[in-house]
């Protein structure tokens, strides 16, 4: 079930009637989310990004623009009837429940046409259970369970129902890290099974880049960029983009355009053409440095870690508006640890520039 | 956690019933007779005495001036006085000051409270206070009554103070009420209606009335207790007696005809009380326009309830009222009820012998002094206890007012001054008062529930009197 | 739980409160059970014994009290206002508080008119009841003589009913009974709604959009969801309501006058509290301690069943 | 009404506008019975009140009126200052004010103390003293006034302010409340606490006592609200005109000297005298549910 969202806008009304200022949580969202993908909403918090989930699962309505499933116009539509599933951040399973009265719960509202024999319900609910693994859990209550098996049977409540449109919110911000990694996996492989269409809210970049099929990236309402995670990575649609993206996160620095080269510092470190002279922002990926006897970019040397395979130099530069600069490097490049100073060369595909006023992106070609 | 709840009570229990054995005794009874061998010497000492009562703002403005008065005398004599609220609120307060050791000095009183306060022998005997010859030391006046004093007394009231059986005086009268008749003059002019004087009458006058106005109630009586009494004090037929600590005698045969007959006309209409009717039959009286009655018994206190809305202090009545006494049963044993405080003096553990003569000096100033007896019944429209009151100028052209609120008042206190002769108050004990809410409950009983015939008429009133008799006697 | 090494510490704190609850609540009790073991005892009684005098010491006044003939009674009808109210004001209260936590518009103005009673003398509120009840002037053979029927009758006819004696003569028990219910349980209302919307504005609100997720009915989610969630709060309120119920007295009262029953039955709504009253004013604190002891060893039971009844269904 | 939830079935996009307006008549008709019902139960709760009201406004004989006036055919307004001018209402309001301040300081610190020590310390017999504490709970408190009466006037209080705050400083229901906030309260702080060699006391002060300030304000509330309203137990040992408590003082003044009561009178005294506490009510509103909102949701 593909879902729409055409120029979706929510406006909450200011909290302090005197103050008068009404907050645009979401302005004017225009996405269509094709069948069968996973897709994350992605941004900091305040971004807008659970406000549109919770659009979608219809708990708030939009100010104004519509939502599609598929064709039908779900915009006025309550969210009992939207036939999705929903698992909150919290997971909020009823405490004084078993696990399997939290599973059965949504099948016993079902009514009318819809209403299941109790033998059918209980396979449907130990089949949920099954697919995230939890059916030896399901007589236990919601406290006498682990933070990840909790998780679990949240996304079993929300699946038993066989929603059209999953949704979740920041479903792995309570879990450790190592559950974290896993139960990504975990929610990967289910939706792969299931096939259902869904969307999660998460603050974590690395976590919606590596699961999903497509990321939205959102900052106070505005939606920055759409697309597959490598790409949105690899191409930037401005410096917001380019530094939520990435760990360890993109260097930036100040820089200037002029003649066909760019300048950081004195130091010319590329020559490019169809830009005018300009004062920039400059983002480079720490994978984008590579050290070499008579690079360009001139930067002091703190520290170097070697980490196995990587190593990362973190170094200094008057024009970094990051208080270090970090390249990650091939651990087979030496480097002079004693040495004060080290030299890059930069790789042009992994080299940004933004207008200094709008952040936007400055296209360039190489020279 | 609860099985050790269940434990912990247990054994406090336990442990305490064993120390319960001891019978640790609490107190020591106080002496209430007084034996007084010489002058009374009240020295220049301070001597505190409290004064409980239930006056309003009104009346305790009247005390107030009074006290000042009385300190011209005994300057050194300082009295402080509390309402305590209505008459079931000071009984319970007294009770639990005088279980506590530590009752007011003087309190209001009616003879039932005074029956209570005596199971815990706190009461003072007035008679040696009464009646020693001895002065107070300096002065002099005689400490107790004289001679005259005594005389100036209206008999019945005096001898309220010996209703408890044991021929002492417990208590002197301050101010009282009496239950009287107030009626519809203009109406009785208007049928030309005799107002009636004994029981057979009035019930020939409400069958009169009821020809009249079939609507009506002839008759409200605002207290079913005081009703039962009356009738049985009238007609001899015994309420209780408190010879040998109280005797209920109510439960005979006699009674139960009387209570029969009132059924009857209850049932023919003739007549409501308060409980039955739901509000203040005095409500009925003062109607104009809706049903009414024409007859009322009611307190000679409340004379201005007995006055209908539009009927202004300056006044314009809507119909004359007039006042006479209950209708007798006799005419040559005429006895009404005696209501309104008396004052009697408390003695607790910490309480001195000259307190205890101080309070008797106040209580004897306020029950002979003619000044303070003619304001407290002009402010509260009680009867004042002395007969030579009615010689007080104010007091004469107060009672001899023509018109306005005041002058239902004036009235209903000099139909009460008419009939001192008859007065009587039944005799107090402990569990008189509960005698006297069982009747109350059997009346009502027996007056209004539904009965099929006479043989259940009977059974009802029996059962009505079994059970008062009952819970009289649990 | 910090094992504490120091005891006489927790001791200390909780000095004051124990030296003031074993003077001004332990001590009584243990005199209550004194008194209570004393035949024929009363306060004031005992000013007045001789010196060498003293009360008989036995299971006299239990006796007593048990065979007190209306003693049956009394139990009977503090035990069906104690069944009925508690039951009924607990969920005219749910009700109420999820109305109000439902709504935004009005939902202060009502929440402090709901909260008013708690602040209104109860002296005051006794009267007003019994005049709305009240018939003035009632009339066997066709009570629409009756000269007023009271604000309630009136509503009733209103709507197209009969009006009937609720307090007066002529009224049943069953009148008696409902009106003391309605007066009880409109008294009990403030508090419980106090309690109930508070602990409902304490569940997480994410449990309701799962709900509503779900689809759940309205009505499943009051039984499934949010009652279970209120589920410590209800049992408060539940217990507290008992143990109140028990001690039912100055609101029959308020209604009835002490006389506590209708003109034509006095004493037929007396419960165990107002025998325990009517003892003490008639000095005779044996007969009422023994009672209180009763009412308390009821009480107790009623309690601990109650605890273990509400454990099962309760959820922490 | 079909519910459509199964991703199974078709949804047309009439059965969807069919739906969507169903849902807004549902929506508005449970709206239109919510308020409804508030509104009917409003009324109900409010009537007594009322009544209250419009008898302090009557004048005594309409009052007795056997069928009774919805409205006073003449306002008296000047029962209120009749109510005013007869009670001493500035020594009575002082009077309450300093038993209620007073009372309420004390009673808080001793409940502060002995719930902290319920709730955070361990100690022999714990358990078994809040049980008990408990079960005095229920028993009618009628039984201890005449052995509270003996005892305070042993001690030598009668007519003074000890004898109205001390006897009722310790209530069971607060420390019960106040200990339940507190176990709310993680452990983990309090043993923070100790690492960081902070004294119970201070942690109390510190930590504890923000947290639960909520029911720390219910509980004065409640307190003050009981030196407004109590009745019997001042009129026992101190109701002289120094220390008399406003409940009493307004009760008292409007008596006759047959024990009756202008009651038209004592009604305008009464709403006088639930003024201030529905004052109080209505600022602090906030604070008092949070106060019951976070006491009793942890057994």
């Amino acid at each position: 079930m593909k879902v729409v969202l055409e120029n979706l806008t929510k406006i909450f009304p200011s909290r302090d009637k005197k103050a008068g200022k009404e907050v645009v949580a979401v302005n004017d969202f225009n996405f269509e989310i094709p069948d069968g993908k996973l897709i994350g909403l992605l941004g900091p918090s305040g971004c807008g990004k659970s406000t549109t989930l919770y659009m979608i699962s219809g708990l708030q309505k939009p100010t104004s623009g519509k939502i599609f499933f598929g064709d039908d116009d779900v915009t006025e539509l309550s969210t009992e009837n939207r036939g999705i599933g929903l698992v909150f951040q919290n997971y909020a399973l009823y405490p004084h429940m078993t696990v399997k009265q939290n599973i059965l719960f949504p099948l016993q509202n079902l009514k009318g046409k819809d209403k299941l024999p109790k033998q059918e319900m209980l396979e449907r609910a130990y089949e949920a259970a099954r697919l995230v693994q939890i059916d030896d859990l399901m007589d236990r209550k919601p406290s006498e369970l682990s933070g990840g098996q909790q998780q679990r049977v949240a996304i079993a409540r929300a699946l038993v129902k066989m929603p059209r449109v999953l949704l979740l919110d920041e479903p792995l911000s309570n879990l450790d890290a190592r559950l974290r990694l896993q139960t990504r996996e975990e929610i990967r492989r289910i939706q792969k099974e299931t096939g259902i269409t869904t969307v999660f809210v998460t603050h974590d970049q690395e976590e919606a880049m590596s699961i999903s099929d497509m990321i939205v990236v959102m900052k106070l309402g505005v939606v920055q960029q759409i697309g597959a995670p490598q790409d949105v990575y690899d191409d930037p649609g401005n410096l917001f983009v380019a530094k939520f993206l990435g760990t360890p996160p993109i260097n930036v620095l100040e820089g200037t355009v002029q003649d066909g080269k760019v300048y950081i510092g004195e130091d010319a470190v590329l020559n490019i053409t169809g830009v005018e002279d300009q004062d920039v922002y400059i983002g480079i990926r720490p994978e984008g440095l590579e050290p070499a006897a008579d690079g360009a970019l001139v930067c002091h040397l703190n520290s170097l870690e070697v980490m196995g395979r990587d190593s990362s130099v973190v170094c200094t530069n008057e024009a970094s508006l990051n208080p270090v600069i970090r390249a990650i490097i091939n651990s087979d490049i030496k480097i002079d640890a004693a040495s004060d100073v080290v030299r890059f060369d930069v790789k042009p595909h992994k080299f940004f520039l933004f207008n200094k006023e709008t952040e936007e992106r400055i296209r360039y070609e190489v020279n | 956690m609860q099985r050790k709840i269940i434990a912990v009570l247990l054994s406090v229990v336990m442990l305490f019933s064993i120390c319960t054995m001891a019978g640790c005794r609490r107190g020591q009874k106080v002496d209430n007779t007084v034996s007084i061998t010489g002058d009374i010497d009240l020295g220049d000492d301070i001597i505190e005495i409290s004064f409980t009562h239930t006056m309003g703002a009104k009346l305790q403005d009247v005390l107030n001036t009074h006290i000042e008065e009385f300190n011209k005398i005994y300057p050194n004599i300082k009295i402080t006085h509390q309402s305590a609220g209505g008459w079931s609120d000071i009984n319970g307060q007294i009770n639990t000051e005088i279980a506590g050791g530590n009752p007011p000095n003087i309190a209001y009183c009616y003879p039932d409270h005074v029956a209570m306060y005596n199971i815990a022998k706190s009461v003072v005997v007035l008679d040696e206070l009464i009646n020693t010859e001895y002065k107070i030391k300096g002065t002099d006046e005689r400490s107790g009554l004289t001679a005259e004093q005594k005389a100036d007394f209206i008999e019945s009231y005096y001898n309220e103070g010996l209703v408890y059986g044991d021929n002492k005086m417990y208590t002197m009268p301050l101010n009282k009420s009496t239950e009287v008749l107030y009626y519809d003059k203009s109406f009785f002019t208007e049928h030309n209606l005799q107002v009636p004087t004994t029981w057979d009458e009035l019930w020939a006058v409400c069958e009169q009335i009821k020809a009249i106005d079939p609507e009506c109630y002839p008759l409200g009586y605002d207290a079913e207790d005081n009703w039962f009494i009356t009738l049985c004090e009238q007609m001899e037929t015994g309420f209780t007696s408190a010879e040998d600590g109280g005797q209920y005698l109510f439960n005979n045969a006699e009674n139960k005809a009387i209570v029969k007959e009132l059924r009857e006309y209850y049932q023919k209409g003739y007549f409501t009380t308060q409980e039955l009717y739901g509000s203040y039959t005095s409500n009925l009286f003062v109607e104009t326009t809706d049903k009414r009655c024409y007859m009322c018994v009611g307190s000679s206190g409340g004379a201005s309830y007995q006055m209908s809305n539009n009927d202004t202090p300056d006044g314009t009545f809507a119909f004359e009222v007039g006042v006479a006494p209950i209708p007798q049963a006799n005419k040559d044993h005429k006895r009404t009820i005696s209501q309104g405080p008396s004052l009697c003096i408390l003695k607790g553990k910490n309480t001195s012998d000259k307190q205890v003569y101080a309070s008797w000096l106040f209580v004897k100033f306020l029950c002979t002094n003619i000044d303070f007896q003619a304001e407290f019944s002009m402010a509260s429209g009680y009867m004042p206890v002395l007969k030579s009151v009615t010689e007080n100028e104010n007091y004469a052209a107060w009672l001899a007012r023509g018109n306005g609120y005041e002058y239902l008042v004036a009235k209903c206190v000099q139909v009460g001054i008419d009939g001192r002769d008859d007065y009587f108050v039944s005799p107090a004990f402990n569990g008189s008062s509960t005698a006297r809410e069982q009747v109350g409950a059997m009346m009502l009983k027996c007056l209004s529930t539904d009965a099929a015939n006479d043989a259940a008429v009977d059974a009802l009133i029996e059962q009505a009197f079994k059970d008062a008799i009952e819970e009289c006697e649990y | 739980m910090v094992e504490s090494k120091h005891q006489w510490k927790a001791w200390l704190y909780l000095l004051p409160a124990i030296v003031l609850l074993l003077v001004f609540t332990v001590y009584p009790i243990f005199n209550t059970v004194r008194i209570s073991l004393l035949e024929e005892y009363g306060a004031m009684a005992e000013m007045g014994l001789d010196e060498g005098e003293y009360f008989n010491f036995g299971l006299g006044n239990y006796e007593k009290v048990l065979q007190y003939k209306d003693f049956i009674l009394c139990l009977k009808n503090t035990a069906i206002l104690c069944v009925a109210t508690v039951p009924i004001s607990t969920i005219l209260a749910l009700l109420i508080a999820v109305a109000l936590n439902s709504i935004k518009p009005l939902q202060k103005t009502l929440q402090t008119i709901f909260f008013l009673p708690y602040v209104t003398n109860s002296i005051a509120i006794g009267m007003v009841f019994a005049a709305m009840f009240n018939i003035v002037d009632y009339n066997a053979e066709n009570i629409l003589n009756s000269q007023s029927l009271g604000i309630i009758n009136n509503v009733i006819q209103f709507f197209g009913g009969n009006p009937i004696s609720w307090i007066n003569q002529g009224s049943s028990y069953m009148a008696n009974i409902t009106v003391m219910i309605v007066y009880i349980v409109w008294n009990a209302l403030p508090f419980k709604i106090l309690i109930l919307l508070g602990g409902l504005q304490s569940i997480n609100k994410q449990y309701y959009d799962a709900a509503k997720v779900d689809g759940t009915p309205k009505w499943r989610v009051l039984t499934r969801v949010t009652v279970p969630l209120l589920s410590p709060m209800l049992a408060y309120v539940i217990i507290t309501g008992f143990i109140g119920g028990f001690k039912e007295y100055s609101s029959i009262v308020g209604i009835f006058g002490d006389k506590m029953g209708p003109a034509h039955d006095p004493g037929l709504l007396n419960t165990m509290v107002g025998f325990v009253y009517d003892s003490i004013e008639k000095d005779r604190q044996g007969l009422a301690s023994a009672a209180a002891l009763i009412l308390f060893g009821i009480i107790l039971v009623v309690t601990l069943i109650n605890n273990y009844v509400i454990k099962k269904r309760v959820h922490y | 009404m079909s519910n459509v939830i199964n991703s199974n079935s078709v949804m047309q996009a009439k059965d969807i506008h069919m739906i969507s307006t169903g849902q807004k008549v549902r929506r508005i008709l449970a709206k239109t019975g919510t308020y409804a019902f508030l509104l009917v139960m409003a009324l109900i709760v409010l009537f007594p009140f009322y009544w209250m009201i419009i008898s302090s406004l009557k004048e005594l004989s309409e009052y007795r009126q056997a069928i009774p006036t919805f409205w006073p055919q003449k306002v008296m307004w000047g029962n209120y200052s009749k109510a005013f001018s007869q009670a001493n209402l500035g020594d009575l309001f002082m009077n309450t004010l300093y038993v209620g301040v007073v009372s309420t300081i004390l009673s808080l610190v001793i409940t502060v103390l002995s719930a902290f020590a319920f709730a955070r310390l361990e100690f022999k017999g714990k358990e078994t003293l809040f049980g008990a504490l408990l079960a005095t709970m229920m028993l009618p408190g009628e039984l201890f006034t005449i052995t509270n009466y003996i005892t305070v006037s042993d001690l030598g209080w009668m007519h003074t302010f000890t004898a109205l705050i001390v006897p009722f400083l310790v209530s069971v229901f607060y420390i019960y409340l106040l200990r339940q906030n507190f176990m709310q309260i993680p452990n983990e702080l309090y043993l923070a606490a100790k690492v960081d060699g902070t004294t119970d006391l201070k942690y109390l002060w510190k930590v504890m006592i923000p947290l639960a300030l909520p029911t720390l304000i219910s509980i004065t509330i409640l307190k003050m609200m009981g030196a407004w309203n109590s009745y019997i137990w001042p009129k026992l040992v101190a109701n002289d005109a120094e220390h008399q408590m406003i409940t009493n003082g307004l009760r008292n003044a409007f008596t006759d000297v047959s024990g009756q009561a202008d009651i038209p009178v004592q009604m305008a005294a009464v709403a006088i005298v639930s003024a201030p506490l529905f004052m109080v009510f209505l600022f602090l509103r906030k604070y008092i549910m949070q106060g019951v909102s976070r006491s009793g949701i942890k057994g």
